[in-house]
Order: structure tokens, then C-alpha cells, then sequence
């Protein structure tokens, strides 16, 4: 938390009713236990958010959807041929606004991944994702600091923090039974603005609060050497095949990452009309690349992982200013079914190209 | 590591304004040729005469071809961008959107998705002399780069094509063949992998043949294109023949999604298919690492 | 016919090509009637009947799926119809728990030549269905995005 | 000599036949093991075979045919070698069984209800067991757990402890925890009526990622990398976030699985979003049991759903 950005002060008790105002002009999306699970659901109006809950998922669906239409098309007829249908494309309608309270900061920063990508960077802004950076620009985002880490955390290790501000328009932090919001942007100062400014005491509350929970995060490893150390391991097949041995590849880790971005895009059609569909996919799948004439440039799950790691450690970074495309929320880590520890493999990389 | 504080910097704007890269253009398919069993050629307009006006592209660049309920699929644009009558499209028969593209015939519509990619650097090749070496499909983004260079026939050196498929009846783009080697400004050499009845042109397998036409290395550049295997020794080959990687380029194939450096998963290390490629010289695969 | 008060339902029906479906015909050359809620998908075989098929049809949306083949030690093709009879029967234990009535899903057996005994089928299944009402479709789907079925319709 | 030793001895006696013997190793957290691949003695540092054995080492057999793997198994893991067997998905000569009395895994989800307002699993620092009970180090100081309360559901009606088919059994054969499975919990389920369980299906499956975790930690999912549900021809499954689309491949799971489901549970253990998709395997099981007497994974006799009798005795054919 800044000294010069404006803070703010709601209780708990006047957060539903804060909310349900808010909910007026937008979806607003909050953590909720569902099973053993938590995840990020339109709150109901009235309806507390749970910020206890450390959600399983992270939120970036509310700006990057499991599934999107792009558009739709249908069969018209030809003017000139009535008998002839041609497809007539109708683009999906523009998103309504959208908070989402209660973020991880590691669910903020892992936008920041996306954002350079889907700004284009690659065709140098030529083509830019329409369709992700309409939901961004209306997605306002309200991170609550973490109060503690998890064994899989790791976000200080690629330069988050449980308090880290960044892609954040309001950090909440739990003080005096409510909490102090930080207000980082213009969205989010309108978004605060019926609320009254925090007093002294509960700034330096919240301050405590955040420089407790950053004094009890482990030691941040040192990662500095990883993208050369994978680049240097991309042919040692033996490394990658061990490092995966236990993976299923499944796509929990994908999907349930901040930063994965990559995407599918298919038709659904009932024969005279349809969509195209732009969905989550999971580099772990052989089927991501997989080409129609039976070629795989990926067949071995090694093959799999190796990219998924490589990505994020070391070809990401490569083209963006050296930021990792990971924010070290560790969810991977955790809900795994067979375990596997990214940390691990980094680390274990870097160990090996240091031995070759 | 760099880090960026404030969120207001880091957001991005909503991209009003900016064009819908997912939104195909409708065009209409003006001819369908059959070039081999597996083989068909689209010529296709785009249906908004402005939109088809205004359509310029680079040769061996490439283009998504819709089938609207089945998918899209990539492909390289084959005709020059000197012949601007038509985009041309040679699709190989493989998986279901290619099915699907084969049911279509002149009439109908495609959605269109381009120009996308990278593309021959023809300008570095100014004053060169020109090895085209293609096997089946592969002829096909060679034949925009030849045609292109046979209409400004004069920024060119001597121009050569081995073009080679398994049997006559895999050889595509046959109608244009009588005029391509009947050409004073091509030298173009046929090649079939095994004898058949009434071929008159050369019998053997493509990097065999080029070793045979020993072209010369000096002042000259390589262009290869066709399926793994024959890329593989026609590599060997030119090397042999003291070809540097810088002189050789290739166009590549991946499975491709968005078509534009986005959905993540034609990449070859940091190098996206999409965007930096499909056109690499060998220099470029060489520092590349080796998942093709 | 009492079953065919109100509303026609959309009830999906397996046959195997060569007892039932030429039952139905039996039925139909008969001028047998019949209530006309039955949709018929002509399979070569019961065991050709994948019980995803019946699954399909019933998240899908149908109000009933029946299925009818010879009738055993009948089959055209000796022994798929008892193949069908272990998967369908034990199909059955899944409906209850995912939340679909079982009495929406039937099978059965009729012959090429039981004209009548294909009518008596119709007609008590489709009764059935009618007594249980419309089946509720399963809630959670993203509508409009997905399909614009409306938008078909324009021409 | 301990289990941990008897089972570190059997499997170093075993190793130099075989290419790698799969067992659990020291995993991300204190509370889970990780799967570990054992192919010298330096990979046996921090082996486990207890209470964090949870993961089914079975899954990797069919993937590593060809070669002769060893397994440490508990006994639902040995029920999957003996079903992937039996259906000649793998070669028995190419399984090295090595069993193990096994007294229940943990379930996580049951410790974070345990824990309730102490911390969240994920914060657990150390864990030890202590008798019936287990020792939890947290932020806010130990808790102790009774182990049956944080043991998995499937481990309370386990008839089948121990690895019957193992080439090796280390220790002492324990009773089972129950004598015969009742399918209690899906009676109870089925109780609550079709309404209500069509609205609990469609909460449940909308919370669903779509990851296949539950088919890939499926020890019998063998045709994963050909899964029907991404197939475009036939189209069985959208690409739709929809909840009808998601409840089908569930459909696809459990109907591809009837007969065939040792009831390991690692598909439910493996949803990240914790959906109780075992249920509905569990559901099918229960009715080949009723139907055929069939218990997959225990002998060797046809699944039932791979053959037939002209007459069957438990089948009422329609009379209408």
C-alpha cells in the first residue's frame, strides 16, 4: 500500500449493502464455497461475499470465458437465388460491466499476463483481441489481500506479493472489522466513492496486516537463470521425461491458471445455422496439436509439459520484458491430482543446466 | 524482472475501433479445380467488391478458409499478388474442415480470414538467382513466389523449378504445367517417384534430382517446400551442394487457431507459426529449437 | 385417442431394422393407428444401440426414448439383441441418479409381424410420457451464445 | 523391520527385473504424496506407503506397456491391475504386484472440515500419525484428528485392504472395513428423488472446468488420448460451457465404465471444483452387482457387459 493513493473504510456490516448498490450497474462476482470448493459467482444481492475463502479457481473467466461465442451465423437467402442459403454472421453482443470483489492479487496480476498477448504484441497491435479487452476495460478489479500463504503459494518468487497492487483498481485489506481500500485507479475511485476515507488507525491496521502476512512468506527462490536454463534443456528428453513422469496431463492446471491464455476455436452447428465458439484449451491435451494429417509436433506428454514450463519460464519472458507468465498463486501446485510441482521443475531445471 | 505498478497504466482499452481479427469475410467461391484425388484448387472473391479492392498481401502469406459450422483452417494464399483477379486457394484433402471445403463448388460461399503470417523476403532476393524446389501440396505457396517473380520477371536472376510428386496423377496445378515448362524464363524439370506409362520427364526422387541439376550455390537462394521427409534430405542435399542455411527458405505448417500470435499453439520455443512464420530460412530453424 | 390430448411430445425411438422397425411397418401397412409422438431412428441392430445414444436423447432434451428390437433368440444377427439387454437394463440404475425419471426410458421387444403388438407399444409408452408430462431440460445453458436457433428461422 | 522397510526391501529385490516400480514419494505439501517412479535405490529417499498413499500407481501401466513395471499396491489398486488384466489392457507378466496391508488414505477435503476455522489444508505444516489420530502442525498450534474422520468414504466400505493378486505381499493381511459394500450412500442419493437431484446435478456440473482430470486419473480411461468427448464426428460433446454438454461426459465416463469400475474413486479425489462424480459410477456398479454379481477387478472371470446369457435369470423381460 501506497502513502499517496487515496484510502477508503467499509465494515463488514455494510458490505452487502455496498454491493447490492454496486450489482445495480454490473455483475458483480465474489469468492463462495460450493462443496469443497470456492469459486468466483455472481453475488446476490444482499449476500455477503466470503473473503475467507480462498478461491480454487482464479476469476479469469469473468474477463476470458470457459467459452465465448465470437459470433453466430445463419443461413439467408440469396437475393438473387432464393434456393441458395448463404451463412449471414451476426458478432456476438458487447459484455455488460463486471466486478469482481474479492480477488487473490496473484488472479490481478495473472491479467497482466494476458494483456500484452491479447493487445497483440505479436502483430505489433495489428490484431488485437476485441473480445477480451472489451470484458477487460469493464471488469473492474478488487483484490483482498491474502492474511496468509499456502504451502503452494510462491507469488514472491515472480514478483507478486499477498498485497501486491498490481492490476488491481482497489486493494481491500482486512482491518478494524471491515476493510481499507486502496484506490489505484479512476475506475475504482469511482467505484469508492460513496465510501468514507479511512481513518489513520485503520491505515496503519491494514499496514500491519500486509507487512504480516509479506514477513511470513518463505523466502523467495531465485529464478533468475531459469529462462536460459530451460532454453538450454529443451533436447534433453531424459530430464523431461522424469520431471513428467507422474503427470496425467490433464488440463486442472491450465484451466485453473491465472495466466494460461490459450484458447480453442470451434464451430457448433445445427446445419442451417450455428456458432464459433472460442474456448479455454490445455497444452497438457495431445490434441492441442495435433494436426489433421496425424503429425504431432507434441506426442509425449514430456513433450507437453516441457512447453507449458518452457512457456512460462522462458519464451514468455523472452518477449515480454522478461516477466514470467506465472504469478506464483500455486494453484497448479494444488489442486493437481497427481501432484506435480511446477516449483519443482523450474528449480530442478535450473540445477541441470547448471551440471551440463 | 520488469514490474508494473498502478493499474490504471496497465489496463488496456476496450479496442473500440479496432477491427474483430475472428470475423471472417464472406466470399464467393468463382471456380473449383480438381488437381489430384486429394487435391482441389478454390478461387474465391470476396463478396464486398470494396473489401476486394482494397486487398493487398505479400506472397507466402496465408489465409483461414471458413466453413461455417465445421471450422477453419489455414492455408497459403497461391496466387500472385500481382494477379489480383482472384485469391487462390490449392487445399489437400485431410481432416474435416478440408472435407468439408472439398463439397464446395463455384457458387458458393467461404469465409475468408487474411492475409495472415509472415512472407518471402522477395526483395532480399532481387538480383538472385532462384531455386524453386517443391514436392505435392508443397507446391503451392512456392507457386505464389514463382508467379510473382515471373510477373516482375526482371528483378530476377535465372529461375529454376523442381517440382515432384509420387505419380502423375499427385502432380497439381497440371493445367499450368505446358506453359511453365514451355517458358524461355523457367527452367522447370518434372520428377515422379517411380516409373509410369507415358511420363516423359524425369523419374527419381526430388533431392536425388536436384543433386542431379547441381544448381550453383553463388548468388543464389533455395526455396523448398513439401512434406517432412522430402524437406529433410532436400536439405541434405542442398547442403551438399554448399548451400548456406541464410540462402534456404522454407514455409512451415502447424496447427493454427486464431491465426494471429494469440491462442498459443503453434509455437515452435518463443517463435509463433502464425506471426513470425510460416516463412523461416534455415538460419532461422537452425537457432529454433526442434519441434517440428 | 386419449394419449394425444394436449400437447405432442417428442419421444425418440431405437429400432433395429429388421423386427421392430418392420413391426412399426407391419403396423403402419395395418393402418394400425398409432399416437404420432414417436420420432423412429432405424439402427441395423438393438446391440448397435449405444445406451449413450438413449442418454443423449433424454439430456438432450426428449421426453421419453424407447427402444425395440427382435425379440430374443430372434436377432438377425444371432446375439446382438442380447448384448443390448445387459447394456439397456443396466442403464437403468444411472437415470434415477442423475436425476431423470426412469420411467422416461423403455425397451422392448416386437417382431417384423406384430403389427398390433407395435401399436399396443406406441401407445403405452407414449401414454407413459404423457402421464409423466414434459421433461424438464437441464438448466445451465448458455442459450442464445450457443445456438440461435431463432435466428435459423429467418430467411 | 517396518512396512516402509519390508516394502523398500521387496522393492530393490524386485527392481533389477524391472524398468521402474511405481509407488508414493514426498509430494508438494505435507498433507499429499506424489506419485514416484522408482528405478535405483537414491529415488527410495522419501518413500511412503500409508496414510498419503493416495494416488492409484495403476494408472501408469497401460501407458509403460511393453516393459515390466513394478507397483506398490493397495488393495483398490490392485482390484485396477486385476480389471486391466482381465480385460488384456495389460499383461499380467508385465505387472510386478507388490502389496501391502492398507488401513484407509487421507481425504483432504475431510481435514479442511476438520481444521474448520484453524487454517486451511494448504497451511498444514507438518502432519504425523499418532495412533487412531493424526497430528496436524498449524499457524494456530497442533490439531489433532481422528484418523477415521479425515480417512477417505471409500476406505469406510473397503472389502478389499489388501492386494489379493499381489506377487508380493509385505506384512500382515488386514480385515476389511467392511464385509460387504452396501451402496448405502447411493440408496441414500437415489432417496433424494429425481427433482432434487437434477438441480444438485446442475449446480454441481456448472462449476465444472472442463479438465479431464477425472477421466485421466481414471485408471480404466484408457482410450483418453481418443476420448469420444473431442471427437468432431460423431459431435457427442459442445465445445459450450453448458451444463447439459458437461453432465454428458460425465454420462459418457460412467456408462463407459459400468462393469468396469473397481470404485478407486480417483476421479472424484481428482475433480479440482470437487464433484462427486464417482457417484454416478458407483450407481452403475451397484447395478451390474444386483444384476450379475459382478464386482470388477476381483478374478478373472468376463465382465458381464462383454458377454451374455440367452436366459437371464435377474432380467424381467416386459411383458407389455
Amino acid at each position: 500500500m501506497s502513502a499517496e493513493t487515496v484510502k477508503k473504510f467499509i465494515s463488514f456490516d455494510a458490505l452487502p449493502g455496498f454491493l447490492a448498490r454496486a450489482a445495480e450497474h454490473g455483475t458483480v462476482y465474489a469468492p463462495r464455497r460450493e462443496g469443497s470448493a470456492v469459486v468466483y459467482r455472481p453475488l446476490k444481492p444482499g449476500d455477503a461475499p466470503e473473503l475467507g475463502a480462498r478461491p480454487t479457481e482464479s476469476c479469469k473467466h469473468v474477463v476470458f470465458p470457459r467459452s465465448e461465442t465470437l459470433f453466430s451465423f445463419a443461413g439467408k437467402a440469396d437475393a438473387a437465388q432464393p434456393a441458395v442459403r448463404r451463412p449471414v454472421l451476426t458478432e456476438s453482443p458487447e459484455p455488460g460491466p463486471a466486478v469482481v470483489f474479492g480477488a487473490l492479487s496473484c488472479d490481478a496480476r495473472g491479467f497482466l499476463a494476458f494483456d500484452p498477448v491479447y493487445k497483440g504484441s505479436g502483430t505489433g497491435g495489428a490484431a488485437a483481441d476485441t473480445y477480451y479487452l472489451r470484458r477487460r476495460s469493464r471488469t473492474l478489479l478488487v483484490v483482498k489481500a491474502c492474511k496468509s500463504a499456502l504451502n503452494t503459494c510462491f507469488c514472491n518468487w515472480v514478483g507478486g506479493g499477498p498485497a501486491s497492487a498490481q492490476g488491481a483498481d482497489v486493494l481491500a485489506v482486512e482491518a478494524e472489522q471491515g476493510l481499507v481500500l486502496d484506490i489505484l485507479s479512476e475506475q475504482g475511485a469511482i467505484f469508492a466513492e460513496t465510501l468514507p476515507a479511512a481513518s489513520e488507525g485503520q491505515v496503519g491496521a491494514a499496514l500491519a496486516a500486509v507487512k504480516a502476512v509479506e514477513d511470513s512468506l518463505p523466502k523467495a527462490a531465485e529464478l533468475s537463470a531459469a529462462p536460459a536454463a530451460l532454453a538450454s534443456l529443451f533436447s534433453s528428453a531424459e530430464f523431461w521425461k522424469n520431471e513428467s513422469a507422474h503427470c496425467l496431463y490433464c488440463g486442472a492446471c491450465t484451466y485453473l491458471c491465472p495466466t494460461c491464455y490459450c484458447f480453442n476455436i470451434t464451430d457448433e452447428s445445427d446445419g442451417l445455422s450455428g456458432v464459433r465458439l472460442r474456448s479455454w484449451d490445455n497444452c497438457m491435451s495431445p490434441l492441442f496439436t495435433l494436426e489433421a494429417s496425424g503429425h504431432n509436433p507434441r506426442p509425449n506428454k514430456a513433450d507437453r509439459l516441457k512447453n507449458r514450463v518452457g512457456h512460462k519460464f522462458s519464451y514468455y519472458p523472452s518477449l515480454h520484458a522478461g516477466r514470467f507468465s506465472c504469478c506464483g498463486c500455486g494453484r497448479c501446485i494444488k489442486s493437481c491430482p497427481s501432484s506435480v510441482d511446477i516449483r519443482k521443475i523450474v528449480l530442478d531445471a535450473v540445477k541441470e543446466a547448471a551440471n551440463v | 524482472m520488469s514490474e508494473q505498478t498502478g493499474a490504471t497504466a496497465a489496463r488496456p482499452t476496450n479496442g473500440a475501433g479496432t477491427r474483430n481479427p475472428y470475423l471472417p469475410m464472406p466470399a464467393r467461391v468463382i471456380e473449383v479445380i480438381t488437381e489430384t484425388p486429394t487435391i482441389k484448387t478454390f478461387r474465391v472473391v470476396l463478396e464486398d467488391e470494396q473489401l476486394m479492392r482494397d486487398f493487398t498481401f505479400q506472397p507466402g502469406q496465408v489465409g483461414q478458409l471458413s466453413m461455417f459450422g465445421v471450422g477453419e483452417s489455414t492455408f497459403v494464399i497461391n496466387s500472385p499478388p500481382t494477379r489480383k483477379e482472384y485469391l487462390q486457394f490449392s487445399v489437400m484433402r485431410a481432416g474435416e474442415n478440408t472435407t468439408a471445403l472439398h463439397s464446395l463448388s463455384a457458387g458458393d460461399t467461404v469465409g475468408v480470414r487474411a492475409p495472415l503470417g509472415n512472407c518471402f523476403p522477395y526483395d532480399d532476393m532481387k538480383g538472385k538467382d532462384i531455386v524453386f524446389i517443391g514436392g505435392g501440396i508443397g507446391m503451392a505457396p512456392l507457386r505464389t513466389l514463382l508467379l510473382f517473380m515471373l510477373d516482375n520477371r526482371k528483378d530476377y536472376g535465372k529461375i529454376r523449378l523442381l517440382y515432384g510428386a509420387r505419380s502423375p496423377q499427385d502432380m497439381a496445378f497440371s493445367a499450368e504445367l505446358p506453359d511453365w515448362l514451355g517458358r524461355a524464363d523457367l527452367e522447370c524439370t518434372l520428377t515422379i517417384d517411380r516409373e509410369a506409362e507415358g511420363w516423359q520427364h524425369k523419374v527419381g526422387l526430388i533431392p536425388n534430382v536436384l543433386l542431379e541439376m547441381h544448381p550453383d550455390p553463388k548468388n543464389c537462394v533455395a526455396i523448398t517446400c513439401g512434406p517432412p521427409i522430402m524437406i529433410k534430405f532436400t536439405l541434405q542435399a542442398l547442403e551438399k551442394l554448399n548451400f548456406a542455411p541464410e540462402q534456404i527458405y522454407t514455409t512451415l505448417e502447424k496447427r493454427m487457431k486464431c491465426g494471429i500470435g494469440i491462442c498459443g499453439r503453434c509455437n515452435i520455443g518463443n517463435k509463433y507459426v502464425c506471426i513470425d512464420g510460416p516463412v523461416f530460412s534455415m538460419a532461422e530453424l537452425n537457432a529454433m529449437p526442434n519441434e517440428l | 385417442m386419449s394419449v394425444l390430448e394436449g400437447k405432442e411430445l417428442r419421444i425418440v425411438g431405437f429400432l433395429c431394422n429388421w423386427c421392430s422397425y418392420g413391426g412399426a411397418d407391419t403396423a403402419g401397412v395395418g393402418r394400425f393407428t398409432q399416437p404420432t409422438d414417436l420420432r423412429i431412428i432405424r439402427v441395423p441392430c438393438s446391440g448397435r444401440i449405444n445406451p449413450l445414444f438413449v442418454m443423449k436423447a433424454l439430456i438432450g432434451g426428449a421426453d421419453g426414448v424407447l427402444v425395440s428390437g427382435c425379440h430374443p433368440r430372434d436377432c438377425h444377427y444371432a446375439e446382438g439383441n442380447y448384448y443390448a439387454r445387459r447394456r439397456l437394463e443396466v442403464l437403468k440404475g444411472l437415470l434415477p441418479v442423475l436425476g431423470i425419471n426412469p420411467s422416461r426410458f423403455e425397451y422392448t421387444w416386437v417382431s417384423a409381424s406384430e403389427g398390433q403388438r407395435w401399436q399396443h407399444v406406441v401407445e403405452t409408452f407414449t401414454a407413459r410420457i404423457h402421464a409423466l408430462g414434459p421433461a424438464q431440460a437441464f438448466a445451465g445453458t448458455t442459450g442464445p451464445a450457443n445456438h440461435n436457433r431463432a435466428d435459423a428461422m429467418v430467411s | 523391520m517396518s512396512i516402509q522397510d519390508e516394502l523398500k526391501s521387496a522393492i530393490m529385490a524386485a527392481l533389477p527385473d524391472l524398468s521402474c516400480v511405481i509407488g508414493w514419494g514426498p509430494g508438494p505439501e505435507p498433507l499429499r504424496a506424489a506419485p514416484l517412479f522408482i528405478r535405483g535405490e537414491a529415488d527410495l529417499e522419501g518413500f511412503t506407503a500409508g496414510f498419503l498413499s493416495v494416488n492409484n500407481p495403476a494408472l501408469y501401466l497401460p501407458s509403460l506397456k511393453g516393459s515390466k513395471v513394478g507397483i506398490v499396491a493397495k488393495g483398490c489398486d490392485a482390484r485396477s491391475v486385476g480389471q486391466l488384466v482381465t480385460e488384456t489392457l495389460i499383461k499380467r507378466e508385465e505387472v510386478h504386484v507388490i502389496g501391502y496391508p492398507c488401513g484407509g488414505v487421507i481425504d483432504v477435503d475431510k481435514v479442511a472440515a476438520g481444521l474448520a476455522d484453524a487454517c486451511e489444508p494448504g497451511e498444514v505444516g507438518a502432519l504425523r500419525e499418532d495412533g487412531d489420530d493424526v497430528v496436524l502442525d498449524t499457524p494456530k498450534g497442533e490439531v489433532r484428528l481422528a484418523k477415521k474422520d479425515v480417512t477417505a468414504d471409500k476406505c469406510g466400505r473397503c472389502t478389499f485392504p489388501n492386494a489379493e493378486n499381489a506377487d508380493v505381499f509385505v506384512g500382515i493381511r488386514r480385515a476389511p472395513a467392511a464385509a460387504e459394500d452396501t451402496y448405502a450412500d447411493i440408496a441414500e442419493f437415489e432417496a433424494r428423488g429425481t427433482e432434487e437431484l437434477k438441480a444438485f446435478w446442475e449446480k454441481e456440473m456448472s462449476r465444472c472446468i472442463r479438465c479431464y482430470a477425472c477421466r485421466n486419473a481414471c485408471p480404466l480411461c484408457v482410450c483418453r488420448d481418443h476420448c469420444i468427448a473431442a471427437s468432431r464426428e460423431p459431435h457427442w460433446v459442445s465445445q459450450a460451457d453448458d451444463v447439459p454438454d458437461k453432465l454428458f461426459f460425465q454420462v459418457i465416463h460412467a456408462v463407459h465404465l459400468s462393469g468396469r469400475c473397481t470404485g478407486c474413486g480417483e476421479c472424484e479425489r481428482a475433480c479440482p471444483l470437487g464433484i462427486p462424480v464417482l457417484k454416478l459410477k458407483r450407481a452403475l456398479s451397484r447395478r451390474v452387482e444386483n444384476l450379475f454379481g459382478y464386482k470388477a477387478g476381483i478374478g478373472t472371470e468376463t465382465p458381464p457387459l462383454l458377454t451374455f446369457a440367452i436366459e437371464e435369470s435377474t432380467i424381467k423381460e416386459r411383458d407389455w
